[in-house]
């Protein structure tokens, strides 16, 4: 059974559908980019996930257990760990601050301090720096504290919207050398939102398309962004 | 300088009135976006708890008898069980509602409290007379302070050190500052918005008793709408020190209560009633010069 | 943008409506006649005007404010100076200029310069203010109100300070309030439909969107809060001569406080709110003041007991915006059965408010 | 100067008589109708007032009735609201009242005296203390059955001056209330008239304010502390700036109005000493006339307490004047009524004379109780009249 499990789940804002019965899954290990253009429902997919919204039809399963309409805290608490867009770290809080604060729900408290060393050893930067308010870094530093921060949740799993947005090209190039990294070293189970297909099959995984709310097209990252189908899929020819 | 010195003591402790009030509606407003029209009926609820419910002019009292050391928890308690109850039953059910909803029904929530008083203790004023013994005078370098003063200023300032101790030192604490700032990414990382929340009303609830056993103590008088005034220029300088920020709520709260003090005794005598559309006018001023407040995070930055 | 006729034909029905409702009250007024059912019709015309002026500004553009009741209280002195005996004013309000202090006009005159002292001043202030948004903005009205009020409540030779300016003809006939009513309905539904009205409603809704497109945000809105201003001034001229006395604490907190709510309880966001608004809760309240008051019930009297019908219309409060949100309209216009089409009126998204 | 004014306010009284329906006054009865605050901030102040004005149509039921007939009554409540002010007043008129008693402040009460005027009914504040309660805000039907604010002040000053030997002023104002602006009015009145009395200095605050630390800096760094401070206030934020003044050391004799009546409130300032008020009658107990205390025992009885302040008894005054110049005039017609009420010369009443002129429907001059808190404690020390009366010009001027 998949970790992650998303079964025709429709969101609508008012009068306007985000998403209009999307699937995906995830199994545990491996790696699932969402791509597509904007507005295509890749950052609702995660809120919806994450119960930020509340889909209006469909389930969604998470280690096992029905999740759609919970609140996002119990989420959290099963292990699924949120990278929002645009960063949003705690600007008011130490560095230190928000890697710990991820770290409440945790039972494991022992290893808590060891993953902390972990954490600090992978982003140096981090560490020199740790009383400092996290409103000062860079964004490339941000995007690495809050990836440090979704990871001293304990989760088995970690969702990124848009991690290389408004970030230089070096800089989503070591954010990414990053990600790989964790992702091999740890088995770390990843769902990235990505607008960028071709960083999506750098990376390697699988991959979905999402277009207008639904999902598109699926399959291995790599296979795709060589065929013509994901340039159809993305602009839409062809299609009806 | 004995006379600064004065101003000072005068400044400070208004200020510190002021400065506690901001620092309850920030607290709510940080977690909750919610501007709380009801905390200065929280005050006067809690300082009616110290009377006997009576219609009669003369005020019969009942908790306020209560010793010191049993009297202060009560009526910590009091204040703090009004502002949870008061997120169970009323707030809870905003949660997702825009802010102009959640106002309105907070202020709607105040004339509950308020009309619910006056039914039981009539709209006549009330006299209470708590801890007199507090009405000698010290000498402070040639200034002239009655412990009154001091005890506000010291009070206050010990409430904002515990306050910052929690905030900084607890886990609580860090939950509460990181919702304050980004309430849906910490529920994201697992802070447990329910205990956040209610956790912020009690403190803030609290916060409103401890203004009301202050003015009470000062003013002797227990009116319904002694909150009222207090609670608005609390409002003011929640929004002056920058949404959200919590030392910005405080500084703001004392900058009000300076600017009051000097106005009060620079102004010539045919000007001071206008005081206070003086202090407003500078409020509108300082709006224009700094929207975000004086104190906004990044963070906060960012995402408006 | 849209184009005009298109909007005028989908939404016409809606000013139609609202007026069919407030003629439902005069028609009742004339059939009942008593002075104080009148007067009661009388208070309730003026609220619509007071609550519509109120959503023109904050309806249409978002921004809640809490300083229009100022404005409300720059129209009630107005008419106040224009319309009373030159003898008690040169008594009372020596400091007025002379050719107001000579004068007296008829309350009709009253009424339209409360309206254009009001506006103007709201545009003066809107010049300043209006490039703040949000909580800000509605800090920064509140202070103006306050400053409004602290200088009315303390010129003496002016105002009277805060004793009460007297001799103010009344009007008790209801039909200059159903008048004024109509007419402020009518100018609200006009600026709604109109280029900038929809325009700031675009502004509102998608903010980054609109000024993308060209929508100059504050200008739109200082045409909405003059308009809105010169309203409020109606209706606070409206206020001094259906009671006859002014005095500048009753533009304060407490008018702040019952118009907002009959606006926000009605709908927001929509014109046919504010007028439900004001006509549900006014019908609710004086329900209860009957109830208060003893009603029978088979032979048997049953009243609640006193001040319970303040505590009653604040829980009523409470479980409507707990189960209507959005208020009573859910932000839509009321529009004829036949034409499903209805306003723009903005949806409630699900999502947490904070994140939207 | 008179009759300039007056033809002027009659004029436009005149104008806004509308068609107001007359209700027909049913032959065999008299109604006094209470258009007052039953709910609301003002209730606390009106009923005490309302329930004495019973008390005394009651005891007129009781020997007999007006011209022969049952005074009965009807209410409706303001809910200290103006504009149901103006509702109450229009239904009280329309359940045919002959009387109409309005609300105990002029602000609350003017739109219903202003409706009874246009229906040409007699009106009566309750015990409103602002000269516009009667012709000057309202029209030549209209009476309050108080003394002005203003003789308040005044005869502190005076009776300070001369019993206490005050010389050196300090005038504070609270600037909330018309109220309180008159009591300092008379003050400033009355101040020039007393040989080598100065006013040392002057302040203003507000009620609400949490704290007047600044206002009482002023008065310390004064070279002396004064004789007296004329304090213009009253509840509640009176006994929050009696409470801190005396915190801060201030030990002047400290004058206030009537608005501090009453001994209620001195649970806030225990050891008060050196305060005083005037009184147009005791609420101790301790009132020259044992009439009055007598009086103060029934109303015990009819209401279950004590009268809390002196704004109880001009509830009975009221009822008292007017029913006197209804017997003399014969009929309950307004004009006819009023007219009677103007020949009222020191009309004795239960507490202190009353004098009605075609000028002014007011006390301008009055005797008054004074009563010095002590100890905490309440009494009346002394009774004062001002030697002469504030002239209606000086007061309408304000």
């Amino acid at each position: 059974m998949s970790l992650l499990s998303v079964d025709n789940i429709s969101v609508r804002y008012g009068q306007l559908t985000a998403l209009r019965k999307a699937s995906i899954k995830v199994d545990e290990g491996e790696t699932l980019f969402v791509t597509g253009p904007n507005g295509a429902g890749k950052s609702t997919l995660l809120k919806a996930i994450a119960g930020v919204v509340t889909p209006r039809e469909g389930f969604i399963q998470f280690a096992g257990k029905h999740i759609a309409g919970k609140a996002p805290e119990d989420i959290a608490r099963l292990g699924f760990s949120m990278v929002p867009e645009g960063r949003e770290v705690f600007g008011g809080l130490s560095i230190d601050e928000n890697l710990r604060l991820g770290t409440g729900m945790r039972a494991d408290k022992d290893q808590v301090a060891k993953d902390m060393e972990q954490i600090y050893a992978v982003f140096p930067m981090l560490k020199d720096r740790k009383d400092q308010q996290a409103g000062v870094l860079s964004g490339g530093q941000q995007q690495m504290l809050v990836i440090g921060r979704a990871l001293m949740a304990g989760p088995k799993l970690i969702a990124i919207d848009e991690p290389s947005l408004g970030l230089a090209p070096k800089v989503i190039d070591d954010v990414y050398s990053t990600l790989i990294r964790l992702r091999d070293s740890r088995g770390l189970t990843l769902l990235i939102v990505e607008q960028s297909a071709t960083r999506a099959s750098l990376t390697g995984g699988r991959m979905v398309l999402m277009r207008s709310g639904e999902v598109a097209l699926e399959g291995d990252a790599r296979e795709l962004v060589k065929g013509d189908a994901l340039r159809q899929a993305y602009f839409g020819y062809g299609e009806h | 300088m004995t006379a600064l010195l004065q101003v000072l003591f005068d400044a400070l402790s208004l200020g510190s009135l002021y400065a506690l009030g901001a620092l309850g509606i920030a607290l709510i407003f940080g977690v909750m976006r919610l501007v709380n029209f009801a905390h200065g009926d929280y005050i006067a609820f809690c300082v009616f708890a110290m009377l006997w419910p009576s219609i009669d002019a003369a005020a019969i009292v009942f908790a306020g008898n209560l010793p010191t050391i049993i009297l202060v928890p009560f009526i910590l308690a009091v204040g703090a069980g009004l502002s949870v109850l008061s997120e169970i039953v009323v707030f809870r059910r905003f949660r997702n509602a825009n802010p102009a909803t959640m106002m309105i029904a907070s202020f709607a929530l105040g004339f509950v409290i308020k009309y619910f008083l006056l039914m039981l203790y009539s709209s006549r004023p009330k006299s209470i007379d708590l801890w007199s013994n507090l009405t000698q005078q010290i000498e402070f370098f040639g200034a002239r302070i009655p412990p009154l003063q001091v005890i506000t200023i010291v009070v206050t300032i010990v409430i904002l050190i515990a306050l910052t101790a929690f905030l900084k030192r607890t886990r609580f604490g860090l939950e509460m500052r990181a919702a304050a700032e980004n309430f849906t990414m910490a529920r994201m990382l697992g802070v447990r918005a329910n205990r956040v929340i209610m956790l912020a009303f009690a403190v803030s609830g609290m916060l409103a008793a401890a203004i009301g056993l202050i003015l009470v103590t000062q003013t002797g008088t227990v009116d319904i709408n002694m909150g009222a005034n207090l609670m608005l220029v609390a409002f003011v300088a929640t929004v002056i020190g920058g949404l959200g920020s919590l030392p910005g709520a405080v500084l703001a709260g004392y900058l009000i209560g300076a600017a009051t003090v000097i106005m009060q005794v620079v102004l010539p005598p045919d000007a001071r009633p206008f005081r206070d559309a003086f202090v407003y006018g500078a409020v509108i001023a300082m709006l224009v010069w700094r929207p975000n407040g004086l104190f906004t995070s990044k963070a906060t930055k960012q995402r408006v | 943008m849209a184009d005009r006729p298109s909007i005028l034909e989908r939404t016409w029905s809606t000013p139609v409506i609202l007026i069919g409702i407030l003629a439902a009250l005069q028609l009742a007024a004339l059939a009942v006649g008593s002075g104080p059912f009148n007067q009661t019709i009388i208070e309730i015309f003026i609220r619509v005007v007071l609550v519509v002026g109120l959503f023109v500004f904050i309806g249409n553009s978002g921004v809640i404010s809490f300083g229009h009741i100022g404005f409300t209280c720059l129209g009630a002195y107005m008419t106040a100076w224009l319309t009373m005996l030159p003898a008690i004013k040169k008594s009372k309000l020596k400091g007025l200029p002379d050719i107001i202090l000579n004068n007296k006009l008829a309350y009709g005159w009253g009424l339209v310069a409360a309206v254009i002292f009001a506006a103007i001043a709201a545009y003066v202030v809107g010049k300043v203010l209006m490039r703040l948004s949000g909580i800000a903005a509605s800090i920064a009205t509140f202070a103006v109100l306050a400053v409004i009020i602290q200088v009315y409540s303390n010129w003496d030779t002016v105002t009277g300070a805060q004793s009460s300016v007297v001799g103010i003809p009344i009007v008790r006939v209801v039909w200059p309030y159903f008048l004024c009513a109509i007419v402020v309905v009518i100018v609200a539904y006009l600026h709604q439909i109109s280029r900038s009205g929809l325009a700031l409603r675009a502004a509102r809704d998608e903010a980054t969107a609109a000024s993308a497109s060209g929508v100059n945000i504050p200008r739109e809105r200082l045409i909405a809060f003059t308009i809105s201003g010169g309203i409020m001034g109606l209706g606070g001229a409206m206020f001094a001569h259906s009671v006859g006395v002014v005095t500048p604490d009753t533009f304060y907190l407490g008018l702040t406080f019952i118009t907002l709510s009959m606006l926000v309880v009605g709908g927001m966001n929509s014109l046919s709110g504010a007028v439900l608004g004001v006509v549900v809760l006014s019908i609710i309240i004086q329900l209860l003041r009957w109830m208060e008051k003893g009603v029978d019930i088979g032979g048997a009297s049953f009243a609640l007991p006193l001040g319970v019908q303040e505590i009653a219309i604040g829980v009523v409060m409470i479980v409507i915006l707990m189960y209507r949100p959005s208020g009573l309209t859910r932000n839509r216009e009321l529009v004829w059965p036949s034409n499903k089409l209805s306003a723009r009126g903005k949806p409630n998204a699900p999502a947490d408010g904070k994140t939207a | 100067m008179k009759s300039f004014l007056q033809v002027g306010l009659g004029a436009a009284l005149g104008a806004l008589m509308l068609a107001a329906p007359m209700a027909m006054a049913d032959d065999d009865k008299i109604v006094v109708g209470f258009a007052t605050a039953q709910s609301g901030f003002m209730q606390a102040y009106d009923k005490p007032a309302e329930d004495a004005a019973r008390i005394r149509i009651d005891e007129i039921n009781k020997a007999g009735g007006l011209l022969g007939k049952q005074i009965e009554t009807v209410a409706a409540d303001t809910k200290t609201d103006r504009a149901e002010g103006a509702k109450a007043g229009l239904e009280v008129i329309d359940k045919g009242a002959d009387l109409v008693v309005v609300s105990c402040d002029y602000d609350f009460g003017a739109p219903a005296a202003l409706a009874a005027e246009a229906a040409g009914k007699v009106s009566f504040f309750l015990c409103a203390e602002s000269v516009k309660a009667g012709i000057q805000g309202v029209g030549p039907h209209s009476f309050s059955a108080s003394v002005l604010a203003a003789v308040q002040g005044a005869t502190m000053a005076e009776w300070a001056y001369t019993k206490k030997n005050a010389r050196s002023f300090y005038r504070l104002l609270d600037t909330w209330t018309e109220y309180n602006k008159g009591i300092c009015d008379g003050f400033d009145w009355e101040l020039p008239k007393l040989t080598d009395a100065k006013l040392v200095g002057e302040d203003t605050f507000k009620n609400d304010d949490a704290s007047i630390a600044a206002q009482i800096t002023r008065i310390k760094s004064l070279p002396q502390e004064p004789d007296a401070i004329m304090l213009c206030t009253m509840m509640p934020g009176g006994v929050s700036a009696v409470k801190q003044i005396r915190a801060a050391g201030i030990k002047s004799m400290i004058l206030n109005g009537s608005g501090m009546s009453g001994s209620y409130w001195l649970s806030a300032t225990p050891d008060l000493t050196n305060f005083y008020v005037p009184d147009q009658g005791s609420v101790h107990g301790d009132d020259p006339n044992p009439k009055v205390n007598e009086f103060n025992a029934t109303y015990k009885a009819a209401t279950g307490g004590d009268p809390s302040s002196q704004y109880v008894y001009p509830g009975y005054v009221m009822i008292d004047v007017w029913a006197k110049a209804v017997e003399r005039a014969k009929t309950t017609d307004a004009d006819a009524v009023v007219a009677e009420l103007e020949k009222m010369k020191d009309e004795p009443t239960l507490f202190g004379p009353r004098t009605f002129t075609a000028e002014l429907h007011h006390q301008n001059k009055g005797r008054y109780l004074i009563t010095e808190v002590e100890n905490g404690k309440a009494h009346v020390v002394d009774e004062w009249t001002i030697s002469e009366p504030i002239p209606v010009d000086y007061l309408a001027s304000k």
